[in-house]
C-alpha cells in the first residue's frame, strides 16, 4: 500500500490521482504523446493511432459491458454508424467536420436507443444478440439506401479541418486521436464518479438492490447504451477518416469480436485495461509479422505453404492464454506487479 | 404452388443444418452453462475430415461417415479437457471468450492443415439427385432433414428416460448440488459435447456435400446461432425448431419479398420474438447467470 | 522548446516523398513490395497474384536484374481488411522505403488506398480489381493493369445477346462495387442490344445457400444467367441449377475463373462462359507461362499458378522495362514517366499490354467456355 | 398523529399455487421498532419485498403516511421515504465503501448524463455535498477504517454494516431491516442494536425489520408481528408473542415439518 497521503477535504477524494507518483505517469504518458509524431516513423506512427481508435472504441464499449455489465456484440454496427454519422454531413453535405464529429456520436447513439429500448428486457447472452441482430440489420440498411450512404461504393473521407487547423499529415492525424483519446479517457472518468457511473456498477453487481436504492434500471441501462455507442461512434468517424474511405466492408463483424477480446485481455471494467487491450491486441499482428519476418528468407519460403495461417493460430492462443492464466487481464498483471515492486524483498 | 412447396423444402433443408448446429449450442449451453462460439469451427473441421477420408477411400460413404463421426467425439473431448475443463470456476465471459479463441486456432488451422480452396467432397451418394415427386434435391439434404429428425427424437428420448439425461438436468441447475448427489459432472459435459460434435459434425459434413466445403463454413455456426435463441437457449428441441423456422423463413422471404432480406430475416424474427417471449420461445427463465 | 526543431522534422516529413524519389535503391539491390492477402479464401489470388510478381523478378534478375541491380519483394498480407492494407502502405512506404508497389490488394482496398497513394507519388501497379476510380481521373503513379468489370460484363452482354436471341436473362451479384460494375455493364449492352432482363437480384457477401434464388431463377424462366458471384457463390448457384434441373447459360466472371471453381462444382460445370483479358492455361500462350514458372518456382508453387499469377506477372513486367528505361536515373518521376510512354509488353498471356500516355492498359476481353474434363476454358469461336 | 407512517391492509402474494403471504395486515407508526418473525418460509422476507417495491402484491393495499403505493414506480419507493437492508448481501462488491454508501444517495441527486461527462460546476458541488453527506453516515456507523476498501474483501459483519450505511443514506422514514444481525457474533450484534436504536432515536427512523436472534427482537422491539405459512399468528408486545402458543408451535411444529420436508436437492436446485 501507498501511504503518507491524508486526504484533508472532500474535493481532494473526487480529484482523479491522489498521488504524486500517479501525476507524474500522468505527465510521462502525455509528454509520450506530444513527442510521438516527432520520434517515430510513419509506420509505427499509424500504428499507435489505431491502437488509440481502438482504444477509444475499447473505452466504449467498456462503459456498456465493463461498467452497466450488458453484454455487446453491436460494436460493429455502432461503429459504422458513427463512421457514415460523420462522412454523409461532411463529405456529402459540406458540414463542418466539428459537427460531423458531434453527429457521429449521436446518430449511434439515436440508434441505440432503438436498440436498446426492445432489448431491455433481456440480459446476458439473450442481448447479447439483439445488440449482434442490430449490427446485421444496420449494415444491411447502410446498403438498403445508396442515395444516403452511396451504398457498398462507399464515402472517401478528407483529413478534416477542426477550428482553422488542418489535419493534413500522419502527425496531425496522430494528434487529433491522441486528443480525443485523452478527451474520451477524461470523460469516461467523470462519469465513472458521478452518480450516473455509479447507478452503473450497482446494476451490473446487483441490480434489484440498485432499484431499491432509486435507480431506474430501464433509465440508466439506456443511458448506458447511449454513452457507450456515442464513444464507440466517434470511434468509428475516426476510424473512417484513418481509412479515409468508409465501407461496410471496413468495419467487419470480427471487430465486435475483438473489441470484447480486447477488455478481456486488459482487464473488464477498467478504463486502462481497455487502452491496454487496444494497445496489446492491435500490437499483436505486428509482433507476430516481426518475428516472422526476422526468420527473413526462410519465412518467405514457407509464404506460399500458408505460415500466415500460423498467426491466426497464434492470436488464438494468446487470448486463451490469458483468460486461462491471468484472467484479470493486463491491468491484472500490472497490480501484480506493483505488489511485487512495492513489497519486495518481503511478500507481505 | 410447386414453387411454394420447392421453397419450403429447400428451406426445410438448409434449416436442419441450422437447426443440428443450433442443437449443439444448446446441448453444450444446458450442460455446462457455456456457449461454445467455435461449435461452427468444429463442425467445419469434421466436414473436412470427412473430406480427407472420402479422398482416401474413393468416396466410400460408409467408412467416410464412421470416421468422421468417431474423430468429431474425439476431437471434442480432446477440446473440452485440454482447454475448457481447466476453466470450469472461471467467469462466464471469460469461458465464453475460450472458445472465441478456439475458433480463430480452428479457422487458422484448417486453412494450415488443408487449404483455402473450394472442394467438391467426392461422395456420389450424397450429392446424387433425388426426385420427390417432382421436386429435386440432393442425397444430402434428405440426410440432413433425416439426421435432425433422429437427434430430436434421440434427446426427447434422452432427456425423459435416460438416468444421464436426468442427471444433464441437474447438472444445468446445480452443479454443485448435482455434484453432491453423486452426478459425475464431468462426465455429463463430456457426454454434451461429444453429442455436440456429432449433431454439429454431421451438418458441416452433409452441408458440405450438397453445397460446399470451404473454409467460410464455419459461418454456419453464426447463422445457426439465432436458432439457438429462438428456441430458447437450454431448449435442445427448441433449437431444432427454431433452425427449422429460420431456414423456411429466409427461403420464404427470399422468395416472395426482396432476396436482399432473406440474410437479415432471422435477425429480425429473433428480435421481434424477443420481445414477446425474452427467453426464447421453449427457454426457461432461469438463465440469467451472465 | 525545441519547436524550431519540431517544424522542421515536420517539414523534411511533409516534402519527403518528393526527396526521397529514389528510396529503396542501393548500389546493388531495389526494394519492392505489395500488399495482398495471403491468408484466408481470399489468398487463393494473393498467392497466386504473389507467384506471378516473383515469376517476374526472378526471371529479370537471373538476367542481370536492372541496371546491374538485384530485384527484391516485400509482401505484405493484409488478410483483406481495409484498415491493415493502409496499415501495411505506410510501413512499405514509410519503413522499408520501397521504390514501386506490385500491387495493392482487392479492388476496395486499393479504392481506399488513393489518398495515400496520391500523396506518397510512389509508383504503383494494380493487377487486381481495376475498378475506374482507380484510373479516372488518372493519377499520376498509379497503374491500372487489365479491363474494368463494366466493360467485360459489357461485351460478356453483347455476346450473349447474339448467342440467345430473345432470351429472358437473370442476374445476380453480389451487393458491392464489383456487383455495382457488372449491373452497369449490362445497362450498358441493353442500349446496343435486345436483352431482356426477366429476374434480377443482389445478395450480400458471403450468402452460401441460393436456393430461393435460383428457385426464382427457374420460376422466371430464365436461359442467360449472369452468376455473378466470386467463387463459393457460383459454385453454389451453379450445383443449385444442376438441382433444380434447370439448364439456362451460365455466365461467369474472371474473379472466380480458377479451375478449382470447376472442380467444386462438378461435372455441371460443363459449358458455363466465362470472360477474361489473360489466356486460359489449357492454352498455348497458358502452357509456356507453366514453363516459364517451372523454370523459377518450386514445384508446390506452380500447382497453385492460376490467372492471378499472369496479371501479376504482366504487370510487373511492365514495371520492370520502365524501371529499365530510367536505369540510370532511377526516380519515381521517371519511372512514371517511363511507364506511361513505354511500349507494349508483350507476355503472350494477355494482348500486348501498354499504357500509352494514360494509366489504364485497356486490355481486350476474350469469351470462353469451361470444359469440365480438362478443369479448363477454351475460347469461344 | 394521524395515518400511521406504514400501513398494511390485507396483503397477499400468490406466485402460481403458492400462497406465500396471505392476507396479512399491520401498521407501523412513526418512531417505531416493529420485529417480524416466524419460521422459514413464513413469507417475511416475500413482504418485504412487496413493501420495497421489489415485488407487487397479489391483492391488498400498501400504504405509506395514507398514500398508496400501488402506482409507484419500484425505483421511486426509496423517494417516498422506504429504505432497505436485504437477507443475504446486496451491496456492489466491486465497490469501496464509499461508493456503496454513495449509492444510497444516488436519488438525491440531480446530475444528467451530460452533466456527468464534464464534471464542472453543479456537478460538482452536489458531489461533494453528497459525500459529506456519506462522511457522517461512515462516522455514525464506525466504519472511518474501512472507508476506502473494496466491498467485496471485507468481513460479513463489515459489510452488514455498510450494507445499514447505504440504507441510511437515502434518507428513509421506514427502514426495513432483513435479518441484520444473522450470522453475527454476540459483539457484533450488540453494535448492530445500539445503532438501530441510534437510528430511531438520533435519526428518527422508523425501523421494521425481520430477524430471528429472539434476543434482539425482545430487548429492542416495541411491536412483534408473528408469521407462519404466509399469515399473521398474532400481533402485539414482545412478551405476549413470545408466550403465544401459536407462536410457540409453529417454531417447535416448524422444525419438525422442516427435518421431514427438506425438499430434494434436485427440486431446490429447480425451485431456485
Amino acid at each position: 500500500m501507498r501511504s503518507g497521503f491524508y486526504k484533508q477535504t472532500i474535493a481532494e477524494h473526487l480529484a482523479l490521482t491522489d498521488s504524486w507518483t500517479q501525476r507524474a505517469w500522468i505527465a510521462v504518458a502525455l509528454a509520450a504523446l506530444a513527442t510521438a509524431p516527432f520520434v517515430l516513423d510513419t509506420y509505427l506512427l499509424t500504428l499507435v493511432t489505431l491502437m488509440m481508435i481502438t482504444a477509444v472504441g475499447g473505452i466504449g464499449l467498456n462503459i456498456l459491458t465493463g461498467w452497466t455489465g450488458l453484454i455487446s456484440l453491436g460494436q460493429t454496427g455502432f461503429m459504422v454508424l458513427g463512421a457514415y454519422g460523420y462522412a454523409i454531413p461532411v463529405e456529402t453535405w459540406g458540414w463542418d467536420p466539428l459537427a460531423g464529429f458531434l453527429l457521429a456520436g449521436l446518430v449511434p447513439a439515436a440508434a441505440s436507443v432503438l436498440v436498446g429500448i426492445p432489448s431491455l428486457r433481456l440480459t446476458g447472452l439473450y442481448l447479447a444478440i439483439t445488440t449482434l441482430a442490430s449490427a446485421f440489420i444496420v449494415v444491411h440498411l447502410v446498403l438498403e439506401f445508396p442515395g444516403l450512404t452511396n451504398g457498398a461504393s462507399g464515402i472517401f473521407v478528407n483529413r478534416p479541418t477542426v477550428l482553422g487547423w488542418t489535419v493534413f499529415t500522419d502527425q496531425d492525424l496522430f494528434r487529433l486521436v491522441a486528443i480525443f483519446l485523452v478527451l474520451t479517457i477524461l470523460g469516461a472518468l467523470n462519469l465513472r464518479r458521478s452518480r450516473i457511473g455509479r447507478a452503473w456498477f450497482a446494476i451490473r453487481d446487483k441490480d434489484d438492490a440498485a432499484r431499491v436504492m432509486g435507480v431506474d434500471l430501464r433509465t440508466y441501462k439506456l443511458y448506458a447504451f447511449v454513452a457507450s455507442s456515442f464513444v464507440v461512434g466517434l470511434s468509428g468517424a475516426l476510424y473512417g477518416i484513418f481509412l479515409s474511405f468508409v465501407t461496410v466492408d471496413g468495419f467487419p463483424f470480427l471487430l465486435s469480436i475483438e473489441a470484447l477480446a480486447m477488455l478481456i485481455v486488459g482487464g473488464m471494467g477498467s478504463i486502462a485495461g481497455a487502452v491496454l487491450g487496444a494497445v496489446f491486441l492491435v500490437g499483436l499482428p505486428e509482433v507476430v509479422s516481426m518475428v516472422f519476418s526476422a526468420f527473413g528468407d526462410s519465412a518467405r519460403a514457407l509464404l506460399s505453404t500458408g505460415a500466415h495461417e500460423v498467426k491466426g493460430v497464434l492470436y488464438g492462443l494468446v487470448i486463451i492464454g490469458f483468460l486461462r492464466l491471468q484472467p484479470e487481464g493486463l491491468m491484472g498483471l500490472w497490480r501484480d506487479a506493483q505488489r511485487v515492486w512495492t513489497l519486495w524483498p518481503l511478500r507481505y | 404452388m410447386n414453387y411454394l412447396i420447392e421453397l419450403l423444402v429447400s428451406g426445410l433443408a438448409v434449416g436442419a443444418v441450422y437447426g443440428l448446429i443450433a442443437m449443439s449450442f444448446a446441448i453444450i449451453f444446458k450442460a455446462t452453462g457455456l456457449l461454445n462460439f467455435a461449435q461452427g469451427e468444429m463442425g467445419m473441421i469434421t466436414a473436412y475430415v470427412a473430406f480427407s477420408i472420402a479422398s482416401a477411400t474413393d468416396g466410400n460413404p460408409w467408412l467416410t461417415a464412421a470416421g468422421a463421426i468417431v474423430f468429431s467425439v474425439l476431437f471434442a473431448l480432446a477440446v473440452e479437457r485440454i482447454v475448457i475443463r481447466p476453466m470450469v470456476d472461471e467467469p462466464i465471459l471469460a469461458r465464453i471468450m475460450t472458445t472465441i479463441g478456439l475458433a480463430v486456432i480452428f479457422r487458422s488451422g484448417t486453412m494450415l492443415v488443408w487449404d483455402a480452396l473450394p472442394h467438391d467432397m467426392g461422395l456420389a451418394a450424397g450429392s446424387a439427385l433425388v426426385d420427390l415427386g417432382g421436386v429435386r434435391v440432393r442425397g444430402a439434404q434428405i440426410g440432413v432433414v433425416v439426421a435432425l429428425a433422429v437427434a430430436v427424437a434421440a434427446m426427447l428420448a434422452f432427456f425423459r428416460y435416460s438416468r444421464f439425461g436426468i442427471a444433464m438436468r441437474a447438472v444445468a441447475s446445480d452443479d454443485a448440488t448435482a455434484r453432491l448427489m453423486g452426478v459425475k459432472t464431468a462426465r455429463v459435459q463430456q457426454a454434451a459435447w461429444g453429442a455436440a460434435a456429432v449433431m454439429s459434425g454431421i451438418a458441416g459434413a452433409l452441408f458440405a456435400i450438397a453445397w460446399e466445403l470451404s473454409p467460410s463454413l464455419y459461418a454456419l455456426g453464426l447463422k445457426s446461432f439465432p436458432a439457438t435463441i429462438l428456441g430458447g437457449l437450454d431448449s435442445v428441441v427448441g433449437s431444432a425448431f427454431g433452425g427449422v423456422v429460420i431456414g423456411i423463413t429466409e427461403n420464404l422471404v427470399g422468395g416472395y419479398l426482396s432476396p436482399g432480406l432473406k440474410e437479415v430475416a432471422g435477425f429480425v424474427i429473433i428480435i421481434a420474438i424477443l420481445m414477446v417471449r425474452p427467453y426464447g420461445l421453449f427457454g426457461e427463465k432461469r438463465i440469467e447467470r451472465l | 522548446m525545441k519547436s524550431w526543431k519540431g517544424a522542421a522534422l515536420l517539414a523534411a516529413a511533409l516534402a519527403a516523398p518528393a526527396m526521397a524519389a529514389d528510396q529503396g535503391v542501393t548500389d546493388t539491390e531495389i526494394l519492392l513490395g505489395e500488399v495482398e492477402p495471403l491468408t484466408g479464401p481470399p489468398g487463393l489470388l494473393g498467392i497466386a497474384h504473389n507467384l506471378g510478381v516473383r515469376l517476374a523478378l526472378a526471371e529479370a534478375n537471373a538476367a542481370g536484374g536492372v541496371g546491374g541491380r538485384t530485384l527484391k519483394l516485400v509482401a505484405e498480407d493484409d488478410g483483406y481488411v481495409t484498415s491493415r492494407t493502409i496499415q501495411s502502405l505506410r510501413k512499405l512506404i514509410g519503413v522499408d522505403k520501397v521504390f514501386a508497389l506490385t500491387a495493392v490488394s482487392g479492388s476496395g482496398q486499393a479504392v481506399a488506398s488513393i489518398p495515400v497513394l496520391k500523396q506518397s507519388g510512389i509508383p504503383t501497379m494494380i493487377p487486381i480489381g481495376p475498378l475506374p476510380p482507380l484510373y479516372e481521373p488518372p493519377m499520376d503513379n498509379v497503374f491500372v493493369v487489365g479491363q474494368s468489370y463494366t466493360e467485360g460484363m459489357h461485351q460478356l452482354a453483347l455476346f450473349l445477346a447474339e448467342k440467345h436471341p430473345g432470351a429472358k436473362w437473370g442476374v445476380i451479384t453480389q451487393d458491392d462495387d464489383y456487383g455495382a460494375a457488372l449491373r452497369e455493364g449490362i445497362e450498358q449492352a441493353k442500349g446496343e442490344a435486345q436483352i431482356e432482363v426477366a429476374f434480377e437480384t443482389r445478395y450480400a457477401r458471403g450468402q452460401k445457400d441460393f436456393s430461393s434464388e435460383m428457385l426464382r431463377v427457374k420460376d422466371a424462366g430464365v436461359e442467360v444467367l449472369i452468376a455473378g458471384g466470386i467463387i463459393s457463390e457460383n459454385i453454389a448457384m451453379v450445383k443449385e441449377a444442376e438441382k433444380l434441373g434447370i439448364t439456362p447459360a451460365i455466365a461467369t466472371f474472371w474473379p472466380g475463373r480458377v479451375p478449382e471453381v470447376l472442380k467444386a462444382i462438378g461435372p455441371a460445370s460443363d459449358g458455363i462462359y466465362a470472360v477474361d483479358y489473360v489466356a486460359p492455361i489449357q492454352s498455348d500462350a497458358g502452357q509456356a507461362f507453366l514453363e516459364l514458372a517451372r523454370k523459377h518456382l518450386t514445384e508446390d508453387e506452380v500447382a497453385r499458378v492460376n490467372r492471378y499469377t499472369m496479371t501479376g506477372y504482366t504487370s510487373t513486367r511492365l514495371l520492370i522495362a520502365a524501371m529499365q528505361t530510367c536505369a540510370e536515373d532511377l526516380t519515381w518521376a521517371c519511372t512514371n514517366q517511363a511507364l506511361a510512354d513505354g511500349p507494349a509488353v508483350d507476355t503472350g498471356v494477355m494482348a500486348p499490354a501498354a499504357f500509352a500516355g494514360g494509366r489504364f492498359t485497356n486490355s481486350p476481353v476474350t469469351i470462353m467456355q469451361a470444359d469440365y474434363e480438362t478443369l479448363s476454358y477454351a475460347p469461344v469461336d | 398523529m394521524s395515518a400511521p407512517l406504514l400501513k398494511l391492509t390485507g396483503v397477499t402474494k400468490r406466485f402460481g399455487g403458492l400462497t406465500a403471504v396471505n392476507e396479512v395486515s399491520t401498521h407501523v407508526d412513526a418512531g417505531e421498532i416493529v420485529s417480524i418473525i416466524g419460521p422459514n418460509g413464513a413469507g417475511k422476507t416475500t413482504l418485504f419485498n412487496m413493501i420495497s417495491g421489489v415485488l407487487p402484491p397479489t391483492e391488498g393495499r400498501i400504504e405509506l403516511e395514507g398514500r398508496d403505493l400501488a402506482r409507484v414506480a419500484p425505483h421511486d419507493y426509496v423517494r417516498h421515504g422506504i429504505g432497505r437492508t436485504f437477507q443475504n448481501l446486496a451491496l456492489f462488491k466491486h465497490g469501496t465503501v464509499v461508493d456503496n454508501i454513495l449509492v444510497g444517495r444516488h436519488w438525491r441527486m440531480k446530475t444528467s448524463l451530460v452533466e456527468a461527462v464534464f464534471h464542472f460546476g453543479r456537478p460538482r458541488r452536489e458531489e461533494i455535498a453528497a459525500r459529506e453527506r456519506a462522511e457522517e453516515i461512515i462516522e455514525f456507523l464506525e466504519i472511518e477504517t474501512i472507508r476506502d476498501k473494496v466491498v467485496g474483501t471485507l468481513s460479513y459483519g463489515q459489510q452488514k454494516r455498510v450494507e445499514l450505511g447505504r440504507a441510511l443514506a437515502t434518507d428513509p422514514k421506514l427502514l426495513l431491516l432483513d435479518e441484520i444481525v444473522a450470522g453475527m457474533n454476540q459483539e457484533e450484534t450488540e453494535d448492530i442494536a445500539r445503532f438501530i436504536l441510534d437510528i430511531r432515536d438520533e435519526l428518527g427512523v422508523s425501523i421494521l425489520m425481520i430477524e430471528h436472534d429472539m434476543h434482539l427482537v425482545m430487548d429492542i422491539s416495541d411491536r412483534v408481528h408473528a408469521l407462519n405459512f404466509g399469515a399473521t399468528i398474532t400481533e402485539g408486545r414482545p412478551a405476549e408473542v413470545q408466550a403465544h402458543p401459536g407462536v410457540i408451535e409453529a417454531y417447535l411444529g416448524a422444525k419438525a415439518a422442516a427435518a421431514r420436508a427438506e425438499p430434494a436437492p434436485l427440486l431446490k436446485a429447480r425451485a431456485g
